[in-house]
């Protein structure tokens, strides 16, 4: 039986990106050209975020998705993601000489799935969407077949994440079992006394807090990140993470039993990760697993804002709309900021990734200056200092933090950006203040490469504009809360 | 209060776009890029001396205030405004950066070009430090400062200078971060970032911030500050900085940051939160004298010259919290006046200190020795400066540190009794200073050929020390200027009822501060009161 | 004590001893065997929950397809016994009981629960793949669709990694 | 033209010095002498007549109090106003014409002294500028102004003082004398500060109107109140400046400057500043008779101190500094017990002669070549006459013999001591006692210097004597050390005691309490006799033990004792320099500073890095301990969401384990 | 009839059977097994509980965690074999090059 045009067309990002997808594969065989698969893979992303505008709000496929503004900002996220890694792929690609097309066809297929999980309104649903960019993302952690550390990687990145999954999945099977639903309409207002329940939403925290990487989930990150080719690495600190924290929200906003469960979780793991984080961080030497570690404690202080949705709720001048706005402002500029600082160190990295330490920086604010301001932009965004997005995404968070009274939670938060200050602010001053020990690597690009030159400004112009008029996507972010919450 | 203009936008952005100038400078000439710098700080210099005509005398309120809105959620605004004491601020920041481009016109080649484009982003942030009135906005330019300063230690520093400009980032964020909860929290409270207007529902007793909450905002704000004056036992990161920091950036470290921590106390601590900066002063004043005595004392004993003078600034500074938290016409006046006086005096020490180490690249006393055979007229403004110092009457340091003791003796002889004792002690370390570096025979044989001052060099000290002198004979021409705000700091941080009592025309009226009457209507129909 | 309440103990201590083996073998290829058996006697369970279209598939599907592609690739990797190396102290001494304890937990949990589910199964009726086949094409169409790309990226990425470098 | 132009403009008498301060030190470097000498006397001298004339406007003008505010110098709006204010009174023309007359003839004297030194220029430019501040000291009417005037002068005495910086010596004498006086400071801001809480003014008029009306009760002896408290702590300023126990120190050192500016400076004007101070607020301290109790003990005590130690100095101005320490005692105790006038009157007498000591012992160094040492003069009286001369009307003064003017002055003292209560007879054994010490003193100076074998080596020592641009200045200042005390005749002498005349307005007629006339004068005669009597006793023991000359003996004992000054400096060293610097250096900066603060500070950052590793330590790469951590992060999850449902089953064990 | 909570009791053991299996073996190929394992259990869970509920749906959920099961055995058992290629061995403690 086929579905009516108004689900078709709730559903359009996800159907042009896969056909694009598909269509990329069928090309490569003709298509020999990098380039034209990059601008043909580019134009795919592009259409499939541009289509939302075609979408009608309103949930679709009897109930199993919701097209609201909440889906529509993730899907603009994913879609920006997803494009600008492509851009930046190019470079890489050719530099590790490895095929293009299906490169692409999987950035495309896991941005598909992110997509499904931004919509989706239905735990299966969900859980398909969570597949397809967890298998894609395996795929491409191991996309560098003859180096040793990507397969492994892959390999971890695939063991633990379907173990995680197994746990995703047998909440959802808890869940089910004791409501007969799985639609998050229907278990909005499910009983929350019953044990079964509990433990269900129990089972799909453990899940999802592996996908996001929150601590003690978080183990798997550093490696997985290190090991992963760098332009997937900016995907994932990117887009899985902002997709499973969209499903993690719509769960916690909808499920009345979600939020009262999660609350303290989210509260205790929020303190968890950003220590973590920040700790290790602080006394790592390879600048992607600094990164890495700072994407733990990004999701610490994303956590600190859910854990402020709770009280938000009862909140009657709009605390949780507030809360909501802090998630996806800070997902979106943490998105943007890191998506920049992993294509300049792919860039940086040389064949083979080989200069990735962070001594290996000393020097580049006189070899190249571009790039050393740049990444300097993206570290103190990363750092929260004003006039940069970061700054803004941190205050959304305090503000929302303090609003529903969790002050404590707002100092230990701003007791871990000092911690932080310190390892970003390092590599800032190797860059600047240290001169290049030894030679530097012959390999070494002089300057960056046109395509991830474009990304880096795209990504600083980004940074900049929400530094200083975050008006804009605060407005639309604060509008969207009110779908959300409406059941 | 309408806004004229937008002079202090003007104000602080001016040395924003000199520095893009500079930055698409070629930069391969150096004098060029020198000159260029120069006259840009020049022409600030002279823009702000119009605040002295523009700025009615006598008037308590902010004038000259600009205001636009920033950003929608939370509503955070371009809130600039100017009073007798920030006023003063300005000038003195605009005064000291043309001094220190000349006060690295030899010293600095490396990265030139870069070296005076932090400057003069340190120069926006400072400025725009001084004339927000609106919390963010503040935040916001205190937290630009600190990169620009950062570089101007860890770049074109000294041996350790990579450590010193950590340590200087990280105690200051450490603050700064506490600081940002403590306005956010407050946000929270009265649902707005604008100054005037928090302060016209203190006044209006719209807005009745519990004891415990006023205390915890009241620190949250205060360490930020105290981080940065710096108070006595948050001091170790001025040492390091100072003596690791280009000559320039110790002069305006030392002339004009410092003096925001004590700012951030008058502008903000006592006005916003006047019972717990009651309750705290005991201790507070304690610190200071701790830090007054303490100062001096480990100052006394400093091998390197610069870490003295660095020492004699923890000292110097003591007076001036001192000044803040008596409470009192009298010594806040002197307080905001020696931070004028400090900031000449000190800047004009290390204008003087990095003379001699362009001479011979050392800080150690032990290094020179009779250097007056060689350079009598350095010599000769190292003494006038050092007295000027140590507060010898007709120069700036005596006004303020008067001024400071007396109004405090009015209310705790004590407190005075102890802290007067820095005024010996600040003979003895600088006299000392001065007799092992300057008087006796030439020890080291490399002291013997050493160049008297330049003619740059001259008249640069001639200009600083003209403006000592000056300060000294005429301070009315300050006070009179300051008297008027600093007053009123002091009766609000007394209590909003018995100011209420007083004069209610002295309120700002909130459409004034181009606040939407509407939204001043809502908070006063809610009465706020913190859970 | 119903023949079903008998059958679904047999099979069950089927299922679990098969669990149990496929942990204490040390041959992947006794692991994939014991596998199997377990997924036969889930399918043996689905019969007697009365989902026969379920159990077809678990016998085809998983016994079928899956497992003998987990046998082929042993075969071709053709690693022979796992050595139990000791390299992680915290899974050589935490992991067992943390395991067990998690395990108990969840198990612990359900029992706590069982209140609150249906007492017991419908009666036999079966499910028929008609109405499976309805729901799947029409209230779950999209998962449905979705699966398939989900296939098509199973297959791409086992392309990608597997191809040798050329 | 205003009526009386000076008096209008009195701010030239200080501004004429402060601008030829100003020329010499600026230009002065490459400039000859003789123009600077005529830039430095020319001011100087010009503003010495400039106070002639105000001083004769003043009278001719016939006012109590001349006072004019000429600018606003600190204000604090409606609390404080501190203005450029100078005040005009007998007690201020004493001190000026005493200060320019004397200055302007020192300045003479230099003009022939430093002739041969090196930064002649810098030399005149100090001194100038030390006119300025003590004539801003003198003219000021209100205390901070007079503050001003008052550090000035310990400005320029620092620098005169380490005029010869390369000495090392010199440099130390400068900054110990400029920190001595610094803690007097402390005390005298402190009461500036006190006085001002007190009356919230601090205008010499506006005080002491309100400190001399009704309702601020003379606080009786032993109580300290507000007055007596302030008075104690102006006191200690005095003690600074004018070089009184305990903070006398400074002085001796002193020495080590340039002669004429010990005779300016440590003799003449500055060190009198602390009389004058108290002279010039005798009302408060007349409401505050512990004050003056204490004021007439430490002068008295510092009097006799002082001249013990005098005895044995070899060198010969150290004997000066000891002796104008003493003299300076003496003042103090006149102001102590009340004789303000006859303090004062002591204060300008010992201009004269104190200044024509220095004077003199300058010319005698100057013949000699620079030595100082008495042990290495003698038998100079015939080669040298002119000093020689003077010199010996000066002793005579000092010694206290009439006519000269010590007798008048100091008797005037003495005579004012025995009549104090209580334990004024004392004060006044004790004062009598310093002056046969004074005498015998004074006169060992003369005879070990121009009696006596000549102990120096003739070869190389060419004794001359001075040129006239010295010698002049010594006899006008042996005449005026002469006749200056005939200004106040004691009354017995059947004639008017000018000066105390001449000051009663501010300091009020003085007469000995409970005592008619003729009592007072055959008293007063007695009294007199005595002293004289002291004088000649140590005249004849120091004509005994010196005049034959005696040789240097080995010091033991108590001389040894009083040749080291009691061992004072050292004191002072031991217990408060020393331990102050070690505090510093060795715990407030090294174990403070840097090993407390700095060091939780830095441990807070390797303690967060330690953390780090063990974080980092977990990461062990091996995927199998990753699932158990995996494992354990769900336990995490399941206790907290379960805990609702695990806490009464915990509280039921712990229950069950209190059973 | 045989009461639902056996069911999932049963499903209970047998996931945490899969989890003991994953964290005690060393052969990756063994450990995937573990995971497979423990979707069996979760599919038990969902029969019996739609059963239970006489609501179809569960078992159509079944039949998609079959499926993505399937797919992710391709991939998975295609980064098992690059793996192998890459170290030559099949046991997850010797594959520990990423860590710290």
């Amino acid at each position: 039986m086929i579905p009516q045009t108004g689900d078709i067309l709730k559903v359009l990002p996800e159907i042009i990106w896969c056909g694009f997808g598909v269509l990329l594969m069928l090309l490569q065989p003709f298509l020999k050209n990098r380039q034209a698969l990059t601008f043909f893979a580019m134009v795919g992303v592009a259409l499939g975020t541009l289509s939302t505008f075609f979408g009608i709000w309103g949930s679709g496929f009897s109930g199993l998705i919701q097209f609201d503004t909440f889906s529509l900002f993730f899907h603009w996220l994913v879609g920006l993601v997803g494009f600008l890694v492509i851009l930046a792929s190019d470079t890489y690609l050719e530099r590790e000489n490895l095929e293009a097309a299906e490169f692409y066809a999987l950035i495309l297929f896991a941005t598909v799935g992110m997509g499904v999980l931004a919509s989706a309104q239905e735990l299966l649903t969900a859980f398909i969407g969570l597949e397809m960019s967890s298998i894609s993302s395996y795929v491409l952690a191991g996309y560098r077949r003859d180096s040793i550390k990507s397969s492994e990687s892959a390999m971890k990145y695939f063991l633990l994440g379907s173990f995680a999954t197994a746990f995703f999945l047998y909440g959802i099977a808890m869940v089910y079992g004791v409501t007969g639903s799985t639609n998050l309409a229907t278990l909005a207002t499910a009983d929350s006394h019953s044990t079964m329940l509990r433990l269900g939403l129990t089972l799909i925290l453990v899940g999802l807090g592996f996908k996001v990487a929150i601590a003690p989930f978080q183990i798997w990150t550093p490696d997985v990140y290190e090991g992963a080719p760098t332009p997937v690495t900016a995907l994932f600190s990117a887009g899985p993470k902002a997709a499973a924290f969209a499903l993690l929200l719509r769960i916690f906003a909808t499920i009345d039993a979600a939020t009262t469960y999660w609350f303290w979780a989210f509260w205790i793991l929020a303190a968890l990760t950003m220590f973590v984080g920040n700790l290790g961080a602080m006394v790592q030497s390879n600048i992607k697993r600094v990164l890495a570690y700072s994407s733990i404690a990004h999701a610490g202080y994303i956590l600190v804002a859910l854990a402020a949705v709770t009280f938000a709720k009862s909140d009657v001048d709009g605390g949780a709309s507030r809360a909501y706005a802090a998630v996806l402002f800070y997902l979106l500029s943490y998105a943007l900021v890191s998506v920049g600082a992993f294509t300049i160190i792919s860039d940086l990295g040389g064949h083979g990734e080989r200069h990735l330490n962070v001594d290996d920086f000393a020097g580049l604010g006189t070899r190249q200056p571009f790039a050393a301001a740049a990444l300097s932009l993206f570290l103190l965004s990363f750092l929260g200092l004003p006039i940069t997005a970061g700054f803004f995404g941190k205050l959304y968070i305090f503000t929302a933090a303090i609003k529903s009274h969790l002050i404590w939670l707002a100092v230990l938060m701003a007791i871990n950006s000092i911690i932080g200050s310190y390892y970003y602010l390092r590599i800032i001053v190797v860059m600047y203040m240290h001169d290049h020990k030894g030679a530097v690597p012959a390999d070494a690009p002089a300057s960056l490469s046109v395509t991830t030159a474009m990304v880096v400004t795209v990504a600083v112009l980004a940074t900049l504009y929400l530094g200083l008029a975050p008006s804009h996507i605060i407005g639309i972010v604060l509008s969207q809360n009110l779908m959300l919450s409406a059941r | 209060m309408v806004a004229s203009g937008h002079l202090l936008s003007v104000l602080i952005f001016f040395p924003a776009v000199g520095a893009l100038a500079l930055l698409l400078l070629r930069n391969d000439d150096e004098r060029f890029v020198r000159q260029i710098t120069f006259a840009i700080s020049l022409v600030e210099f002279l823009f702000s001396l119009i605040l002295l005509w523009l700025v009615p005398i006598g008037a308590a309120g902010y004038s000259l205030e600009e205001f636009k809105r920033w950003i929608v959620a939370p509503p955070i605004n371009y809130h600039l405004g100017v009073d007798g004491i920030s006023m003063f601020l300005v000038i003195l920041t605009t005064f000291l950066m043309p001094i220190s481009v000349l006060a690295s016109w030899k010293g600095v080649h490396f990265r030139l070009k870069e070296f005076h484009v932090m400057l003069l982003l340190l120069e926006v942030g400072v400025i725009g430090v001084f004339l927000s009135l609106d919390l963010f906005l503040f935040f916001v330019f205190w937290e630009i400062m600190l990169i620009p300063m950062a570089f101007l230690i860890g770049i074109w520093g000294h041996d350790r200078r990579i450590y010193a400009a950590i340590k200087f980032v990280l105690y200051t964020m450490a603050g700064s971060i506490l600081m940002l909860v403590g306005i956010v929290w407050l946000y929270n409270t009265t649902g707005t970032f604008d100054l005037p207007t928090i302060q016209h529902m203190l006044q209006s007793g719209l807005l009745v911030l519990p004891a415990r909450t006023e205390m915890l905002l009241f620190l949250a704000f205060f360490v930020a500050f105290a981080i940065k004056v710096p108070l006595f036992p948050l001091h170790t990161w001025l040492p390091d900085a100072h003596v690791e920091a280009p000559t320039a950036g110790s002069i305006i470290l030392a002339g004009v940051l410092l003096k925001m921590g004590t700012y951030g106390m008058i502008r903000f601590c006592l006005p916003l939160f006047p019972d717990a900066s009651h309750k705290a002063a005991p201790y507070v004043g304690a610190l200071a004298i701790v830090g007054i005595i303490y100062g001096a004392l480990v100052a006394l004993v400093q091998p390197n010259l610069k870490k003295l003078v660095a020492y004699s600034s923890v000292s110097h500074l003591g007076f001036v919290v001192l000044g803040i938290f008596a409470f009192q016409n009298i010594a806040m006046q002197g307080a905001v006046y020696q931070m004028l006086a400090h900031g000449i005096s000190t800047g004009a020490l290390f204008l003087l200190v990095g003379m001699l180490y362009d001479r011979r690249h050392t800080f150690e006393i032990s290094e020179y020795g009779g250097l007056s055979t060689p350079m009598p007229r350095l010599a000769a403004f190292f003494l006038f400066i050092s007295l000027a110092s140590m507060g010898l009457p007709l120069l700036n340091g005596f006004v303020g540190e008067f001024l400071i003791l007396l109004g405090t003796y009015q209310v705790n002889w004590k407190w005075v009794a102890w802290a007067a004792t820095g005024v010996i002690l600040s003979a003895c370390y600088l006299l000392w200073a001065y007799q092992r570096v300057f008087f006796g025979a030439v020890t080291h044989e490399k002291n013997r050929e050493l160049p008297d001052t330049s003619s740059r060099e001259k008249w640069l000290l001639v200009a600083m020390a003209v403006v000592t002198l000056w300060m000294g004979v005429q301070s009315p021409f300050f006070t009179r200027r300051i008297a008027a705000s600093s007053r009123k700091v002091v009766e609000q941080s007394n209590g909003y009822q018995m100011h209420e009592a007083a004069a209610p025309s002295a309120k700002p009226a909130p459409a004034a501060t181009g606040i939407p009457a509407a939204s001043v209507a809502k908070l006063s129909t809610e009465r706020l009161a913190v859970r | 004590m119903t023949p079903a309440i008998l059958i679904f103990f047999v099979l069950a201590a089927l299922a679990v001893f098969g669990a149990v083996s496929l942990i204490l073998q040390r041959h992947p290829i006794h692991s994939a065997l014991s596998l199997i058996v377990v997924m036969v006697a889930l399918a043996g369970l689905y019969l007697l929950l009365g989902s026969e279209f379920v159990a077809a598939v678990q016998i085809i599907v998983y016994g079928g397809a899956i497992m003998v592609l987990f046998i082929f690739v042993i075969m071709l990797l053709n690693d022979g016994e796992e050595e139990r190396t000791h390299f992680s102290k915290l899974a050589t001494f935490g992991g067992i009981p943390l395991a067990v304890a998690i395990a108990g937990f969840i198990a612990a949990a359900i029992a706590h629960s069982s209140g609150d589910l249906p007492a017991a199964t419908a009666n036999g009726s079966l499910t028929s793949t008609k109405t499976l086949s309805m729901l799947i094409f029409t209230d779950f169409v999209y998962p449905f669709e979705l699966t398939s790309f989900l296939i098509l990226v199973a297959i791409l990425g086992a392309i990608v990694l597997a191809q040798r470098e050329n | 033209m205003p009526l009386n132009p000076i008096l209008e403009y009195l701010w030239i008498i200080p501004l004429l010095p402060l601008v030829g301060s100003a020329i010499n030190g600026l230009l002065g470097s490459k400039w000859p002498n003789k123009v600077v000498n005529a830039v430095a006397l020319g001011t100087t001298g010009l503003s010495f007549l400039c106070a002639l004339e105000a001083v004769r406007e003043f009278f001719a003008s016939g006012q109590q109090l001349f006072r004019k505010e000429f600018f606003d110098w600190i204000v604090a709006y409606n609390d404080l106003r501190i203005g450029f204010d100078l005040q005009l009174d007998q007690l201020t023309v004493v001190m000026l014409l005493v200060v320019t007359g004397v200055g302007f003839l020192i300045h003479i004297y230099s003009t022939g002294y430093m002739s041969h030194e090196g930064g002649y220029y810098r030399f005149f430019s100090y001194l100038n500028l030390f006119m300025f501040f003590m004539l801003i000291l003198v003219l000021a009417a209100n205390y901070t102004l007079l503050f001003v005037g008052w550090e000035g002068v310990g400005l320029c005495s620092y620098l005169l003082i380490g005029f010869y910086f390369l000495k090392k010596s010199a440099a130390d004498a400068g900054k110990k004398a400029f920190i001595v006086n610094r803690i007097g400071d402390f005390g005298f801001m402190l009461g500036m500060f006190l006085l001002f809480r007190t009356f919230h003014s601090l205008d010499f008029q506006t005080l002491f109107a309100a400190a001399s009306k009704a309702g601020v009760a003379v606080e009786p002896m032993g109580q300290f109140g507000v007055l007596t408290i302030a008075c104690l702590l102006l006191f200690m300023g005095a003690t600074g400046k004018s070089a009184q126990i305990p903070l006398y120190v400074w002085l001796p050192d002193a020495m080590e400057g340039p002669t004429p500016v010990s005779a300016l400076i440590h003799a003449a004007t500055m060190v009198t500043a602390g009389v004058y101070v108290v002279a010039r607020s005798h009302i408060l301290f007349t409401h505050a008779p512990t004050a003056m109790y204490v004021v007439a003990i430490i002068g008295c005590a510092t009097a006799f101190f002082a001249a013990t130690i005098g005895l044995v100095q070899s060198d010969i101005k150290k004997v000066l500094a000891y002796s104008t320490v003493s003299q300076l005692g003496y003042m103090f105790l006149a102001c102590g017990v009340g004789a303000f006038g006859a303090g004062i009157f002591h204060l300008m007498t010992h201009a004269f002669f104190k200044a024509l000591l220095f004077l003199s012992a300058g010319s005698v160094i100057h013949a000699m070549g620079g030595e100082q040492d008495m042990w290495k003069m003698g038998g100079l009286r015939s080669k040298i006459k002119v000093t020689f001369a003077c010199m010996l009307a000066g002793t005579i003064a000092i010694a206290g013999f009439p006519p000269f003017a010590g007798f008048f002055s100091k008797d005037a003292i003495l005579f004012s001591a025995y009549n104090s209560e209580p334990g004024g007879k004392i004060l006044y054994g004790v004062g009598l006692f310093a002056a046969i010490l004074t005498s015998f003193y004074m006169f060992r100076l003369i005879y070990l210097t121009f009696w006596g074998p000549e102990r120096y080596d003739k070869h190389k020592v060419h004794v001359h004597e001075s040129p006239r641009s010295m010698t002049v200045p010594l006899m006008i200042l042996a005449l005026l050390s002469l006749i200056g005390g005939w200004l106040a005749l004691p009354a017995f002498w059947g004639r008017k005691n000018y000066f105390a005349d001449f000051l009663a307005p501010i300091f009020g007629a003085e007469e000995v309490a409970g005592m008619d006339a003729a009592a007072a004068h055959s008293l007063e005669l007695i009294l007199s006799g005595v002293a004289v009597a002291a004088a000649l006793i140590g005249l004849i023991v120091a004509w005994k033990m010196y005049s034959k000359g005696a040789r240097q003996g080995t010091s033991t004992g108590l001389h040894k004792v009083l040749y080291n000054k009691y061992y004072v400096d050292e004191l002072y060293q031991a217990a408060i320099v020393g331990p102050l610097m070690w505090l510093s250096r060795n715990i407030l900066w090294k174990v403070v500073d840097v090993g407390v603060i700095d060091g939780t500070v830095n441990g807070i950052a390797h303690g967060t890095q330690a953390v780090g590793d063990t974080v980092r330590r977990t990461q062990s790469g091996n995927t199998r301990s990753y699932a158990v951590w995996v494992v354990i992060g769900a336990i995490v999850v399941f206790g907290i969401i379960f805990w609702p449902i695990l806490r009464p089953v915990f509280n039921g064990t712990v229950l069950g384990g209190v059973r | 009839m045989v009461p639902t909570n056996y069911y999932i009791i049963l499903s209970a053991i047998l996931f945490g059977l899969g989890i003991v299996a994953f964290v005690f073996k060393r052969n990756i190929i063994t450990i995937f097994m573990a995971i497979e394992l423990m979707l069996n259990a979760v599919n038990l869970a969902f029969v019996a509980f739609s059963r239970a509920l006489g609501k179809p749906d569960g078992e159509v959920f079944v039949l998609f965690v079959i499926v993505v099961a399937a797919a992710e055995a391709a991939v998975g058992l295609g980064i098992i074999i690059l793996t192998a290629r890459n170290r030559r061995s099949l046991n997850v403690e010797r594959v520990n090059l990423l860590k710290l």
